[in-house]
């Protein structure tokens, strides 16, 4: 039973969906928005996620988390894809918290996931250095320096940057050897450019000169390998909040094609909007089925996740493009208008779609890893 | 849960295949050849599939999960699934294999009556008669009950007169279970009847149909002034659309690709054995490239779509309308599978006689791919269930009860 | 074939640009601001684009081919095909942008009675009114005849309530022309008429629209018990739906790629300045290559379909519905270009605000640009009128005389 | 005027449709498979089209031709695509006499072009080794031997070759350099095999081993760009002749739409058919100003032919697919059985997208030749 949420993943899911429909829907992101809020998240809504216990099920027991497992994260982030909900989510959540789980030291994992667990810290993870994802173009790098050490780089598309208090940062240690060291975000040497995306969640550029790097900030096990694995597992839980987007975007033109009359009849009786719609559908399912795939695959434990997430990014990516402009195209007019908020799914589609590598990338490397 | 009964059976099973099934028997089936279908026509089989053959007649294990006074094994639901288990784990082949088993049993198994039950399923379970169906009409694909075969009420016997198009083997088999028009005044699902006839009646002609892709099983087969007794009428006359529709349901069930169990060659090997690759490893053309990793994607996203399926079914959630999903992806894919390799080939791909090509191996599947997308429900037919039955995209209900 | 005349004509129209035509406006129309469109609220245009106007204005030429009895120049068809080419060829920009002069003009022209003509032909042509256009509302897009504005028979004036959406520059405009339904109770089609309205007049009011591309000229419009005089009804009452279908037909054909000056960067240069090439001097990324390969040689073969569509016109041979497939085309093309462009330029094509990402340029013009496919007629109503007007998909004529 | 045909195109366009209708339609290719012809060909047809001037269209009138132009041969291509005609037409008289004209030297023209242009000889063009076309691998090479050379080397997918009086070859001359030879098909050395193909032409493998070629069969003015001028004219001349084959079966399928009828209404009323018949007119319409720009391109003289030559295939090639894909799946059931015209047509379209570059190759090309 890969594919089928046991009942515990399922309660987690209709909570999820419960709690962030009433707390952070839309309109959250929009009043953010306007408001030209300087946090660009609603904090009291994160303290609540906090308390559900979000921040720690990806957490082991012993580091006190709830060892709940990425299926279950998943689904809290499928469903935050379907509200568009601006948190720390996937930065800190999904993403740094597996940088640490995967390449952090005994010590480490003791000081960092117990604090990221009670929701006490937030951190991110700061990669790229290009406008295109390209893990392989590391730049940063840190150079000894009477026993500790200096990092210099610049990161780019860091999410939530200006909001976390840490920042793991991949960069190339003094040997030459790819590595990534964990920074207090108020650390001297560090400048956080909050960067305004078309979606209007938080992120950051990173400039890192002469930042004083002591050697326990270098996560333990950080290697190539770990680098890599800490990324596919935030390129499958991109891909689980993309594939909420999309599912919620297409249900919502679903709707509105039976509500919407033109010549008499309702939209959803032409022929030629049911077809796509129905590809539409087909489509999401195969997407739903890759992203699910991936997050067992993460949970258990397989040696190479890299295929299935992958597989997952790019189809979801695809599938995103998809019915992101085909809702806007079957709201007509009104889908055009800013008051209409099929608009944020197609704005965050375009952001999530280029986050960790496009669709071009992760097709190219799942054939890469088939061999051809 | 294993009771004494359920390992005692197992056992039985696993033995009895060990005993009786040729090692010959325990492969794939890869051509027309490895199936015994049975029937008075039939060229006979192979020693080994005659072995085997009776051997699992005598059990009543032809279809096992029949009632015993139908020639059937009489197995209980939980027994049929260890039988099935241990004939998979064995990869014995099934000692038959027929429409009349496959399509024709379930519905006289729910329709028919104590004579017809007795007749003909006794005889399917003993591989005595090949059954095929006739369904389609020319004027009546998508729209099936568009159908125009007449049979008129002479009494004791109805006249039947029309044509039926896609009976698969009907050259080859001994009676036909067709569908066919007794009210042409009533409303066009309310005028039908499901009529068995022997395919041994004056009247009855067949001629096989040639596809684009080359010779096949289907036929056109005639019935010019054929009568054909009362008794062969299954149901009640004018209600045979839902024997129809219940049997459509089972047979798109079991298409679109799930149980598909032929062993393919990746297209990416196939690609670039035909090809070779670039300095990096990368296939040599990175256009076909692109498309083949689409194609390939896709194939694998489906296939774990059909096994989320599988476990949602066993955990109550039936596949439903969702079957028409299957059919459609897996057919739409199969058709991009043929394009690349076919642009993969090259020159080598568009040969159509000659060893060179293995006599148009890839071209001649190619052609028959682009039909896929029609038999079983053309892709548009999935798309419309899909919209429909799924999205609920209609119209809504108006005042007088009409959808528009 | 050049006569005396029309030399003399020539050199005429090429002397009067040379000495009146400013530097300044010999360049292609850029923004917003480039264009001067008159009207009793404009801010004025700056010296050049004023000076040019009243010199043109002067000869009737802000409408050449009009009659110079409205304050047109007066030009056969001939003249204005060699003033069209004299302006193109000098780089002229036309001297006073209007939707009157576009839209409303040919409608009065050929609907309006002499009153209307006189009063409001010559005002456009002065440049004295600038002129909205109200026809969509929110419950009529596609379906343009199912307009509710309501205009009721008051006597001497007809009372007015409703709201129109993407007036386009209402909030700038003087006058609008609309489309009210004068009788609810006749078939949708012929309870339309056609109806011209000062914005002056009290109860009409406007807001502005915000687009998922930011800012925009569209407005919404609202009309609250307004009191319009009955000489402001163009054609007969009732009859508006025809005058409705003239303009639009007329405004499809000018749209749709035909005309479109702006000089793009090509989509390569773009992709290559944003990634670069690989060793070969092919686009680092191969698959974005092949889309962006596929962009422009369709953009390529539209650019010629254009061209030859023009040489057939010249040759006889009417565009008609063909304008909704260059419309069609051309729409989806360009989104593609810009699906392509932020796919190009990962984050930076993502910024929506800010110095570093040109306040988001790139993000913000791929967000309007999947308006092109709505506006004007959405795709689908454009794939529809090619369907039906040009493949005639349509049902047959029964023998009741109705096509199912 | 370089889009719209003048009087005396428009003539010769309608007598090649009322010819070939009448005297070579689609029955005629499935009479000479059927009969497992010998030819492959009608040759009272062949004798036809030549009375009608056909051979001299693109042949110069000192060499006895009536320099018509390929605007001219490429309307009379463009009907034969739509009867499927089996002929010479592409082979000898687009392919080969192109190659003398832009190669051949006056006493070649003199020799050859003049038995050409009244049909007293056929040739074909012989250019592809390896399975997918890639002009570049040219392994064929002439030795010199005693004043004159041998030829060695293996050419396949050369069209009519088992039919035509002479072959012309690309391959590598003495001093390595890029040339084409005219052969005598009966010479000694060259072995013809003919190839059964999925559209039931004529197509031929050549083994050449050691043929004796003499120093006027080997094209004057032979090099590496009169060879892409040769075959650039001839893929327009493929384009043509497919986008002919397309537009006749859209046209039967939309025809087939009208006739057609389910559910009690023609197939032509469902929305879902007509989007898609729409969108095959629009791309329809961009191929055919494809083609013609190439087919006057070639006609002006331009320099450069060659992206003209690549968008017009490359457009035509995705257009080709489309459609007869479409067409089957239209015609439904009946379009599967080979008694229905309809897969004559998907099956000439596959051949024809492979000929001289595929989608692709012409593709790839375009970008290369706009400088990306």
């Amino acid at each position: 039973m890969a594919y089928v949420l046991n009942e515990e993943q399922s309660m987690l899911k209709d909570s999820a969906k419960e709690f962030l429909k009433n707390n952070a829907p839309v309109a959250q992101l929009r009043q953010l928005r306007d408001d030209n809020d300087s946090k660009g998240y609603n904090e009291s809504t994160w303290q609540q996620m906090v308390e559900m216990g979000w921040t720690a099920l990806t957490i082991p027991e012993e580091y006190e988390g709830m060892n709940f497992g990425y299926l279950g994260l998943g689904q809290i982030l499928e469903e935050s894809g379907r509200t568009l909900t601006s948190s720390p989510l996937l930065s800190s959540v999904a993403m740094a918290t597996a940088a640490i789980n995967i390449a952090g030291s005994d010590a480490q994992k003791k000081d960092y996931l117990k604090r990221l667990s009670h929701g006490e810290i937030t951190a991110t993870l700061a990669i790229d250095e290009t406008a295109r994802h390209n893990p392989n173009v590391i730049k940063s790098s840190l150079q000894s320096q009477n026993g500790s050490f200096l990092l210099n780089g610049t990161k780019v598309f860091v999410p939530d940057a200006n909001i976390s208090d840490f920042i793991i940062v991949s960069c190339i240690d003094a040997s030459g050897n790819d590595s990534m060291v964990i920074l207090d975000s108020k650390s001297d040497g560090i400048t956080i450019t909050r960067e305004h995306l078309m979606d209007y969640r938080n992120y950051g550029t990173v400039e890192l000169n002469n930042v004083k790097v002591s050697s326990d900030q270098i996560l333990a096990n950080a290697n190539k390998h770990t680098i890599e694995r800490t990324l596919d597992v935030a390129r499958v839980a991109v891909a689980a909040e993309l594939y909420g987007s999309s599912v919620e975007a297409f249900e919502r033109s679903v709707a509105y094609l039976k509500e919407r009359k033109q010549f008499g009849v309702e939209l959803a009786t032409f022929q030629g909007l049911q077809h796509r719609c129905a590809i539409m559908f087909c489509e999401l399912e195969l997407a739903q089925s890759a992203v699910l795939n991936a997050l067992n695959a993460i949970d258990r434990g397989d040696e190479d996740i890299r295929l299935a997430a992958s597989t997952a990014k790019a189809k979801v990516c695809k599938v995103a493009q998809l019915v992101s402009n085909e809702g806007v195209q079957l709201f007509g007019g009104i889908g055009m208008t800013d008051d209409e908020e099929i608009g944020f799914f197609l704005k965050r589609a375009r952001v999530g779609m280029a986050m960790l590598g496009d669709y071009n990338f992760h097709l190219d490397r799942f054939a890469v890893l088939n061999g051809y | 849960m294993a009771t004494t009964d359920t390992v005692t059976f197992k056992s039985e099973v696993r033995d009895f295949i060990e005993a009786n099934c040729p090692e010959a028997l325990r492969k794939p089936v890869k051509k027309f050849e490895d199936y015994f279908w049975g029937g008075k026509k039939s060229a006979g089989g192979t020693d080994e599939q005659i072995k085997w053959f009776n051997a699992m007649k005598e059990r009543g294990w032809t279809v096992p999960h029949w009632p015993k006074e139908y020639g059937g094994g009489g197995l209980s639901a939980e027994e049929n699934k260890i039988f099935l288990n241990e004939m998979a784990k064995a990869g014995a082949r099934k000692p038959l294999f027929s429409f009349g088993i496959s399509m024709l049993g379930p519905a006289l198994l729910k329709f028919g009556n104590e004579a017809q039950k007795k007749e003909h399923l006794t005889k399917i379970a003993n591989g005595e008669i090949w059954w095929c169906q006739g369904y389609s009409e020319p004027g009546a694909g998508s729209d099936l009950a568009a159908l125009q075969t007449r049979a008129e009420d002479k009494g004791d016997h109805y006249l039947v007169n029309g044509q039926k198009v896609w009976t698969s083997y009907a050259d080859k088999a001994d009676w036909i279970f067709c569908l066919v028009r007794t009210d042409p005044n009533a409303p066009k699902h309310s005028g039908i009847s499901f009529l068995l006839i022997d395919m041994e009646s004056e009247g009855v002609s067949t001629r096989p149909i040639k596809l684009i892709s080359g010779k096949s099983p289907f036929c056109e087969t005639f019935f010019d002034n054929v009568k054909v007794p009362k008794e062969n009428l299954v149901g009640q006359e004018n209600m045979g659309w839902s024997i129809a529709t219940f049997l459509l349901t089972h047979e798109r069930s079991m298409i679109g690709g799930i149980g598909d169990t032929d062993v393919k060659q990746a297209l990416h090997d196939f690609a670039l054995g035909q090809m070779g690759s670039d300095d990096n490893g990368k296939l040599a053309d990175p256009l076909l490239r692109k498309e083949i990793a689409e194609i390939e994607l896709d194939a694998r996203t489906l296939d774990m779509t059909i096994q989320r399926s599988l476990e949602e079914a066993k955990s109550g959630k039936p596949i439903g309308a969702r079957s028409s999903f299957f059919k459609y992806a897996y057919t739409e894919i199969n058709k991009r599978r043929y394009e690349a390799m076919v642009a993969a080939a090259g020159v080598n791909g568009l040969g159509w006689e000659g060893e060179k090509y293995n006599d148009g191996a890839v071209a001649k599947q190619f052609c028959r791919t682009k039909g896929n997308s029609i038999e079983g429900g053309t892709s548009e037919v999935q798309l419309n269930i899909i919209a429909k039955r799924i999205l609920h995209l209609r119209g809504k209900k108006q005042e007088n009860g009409i959808r528009t």
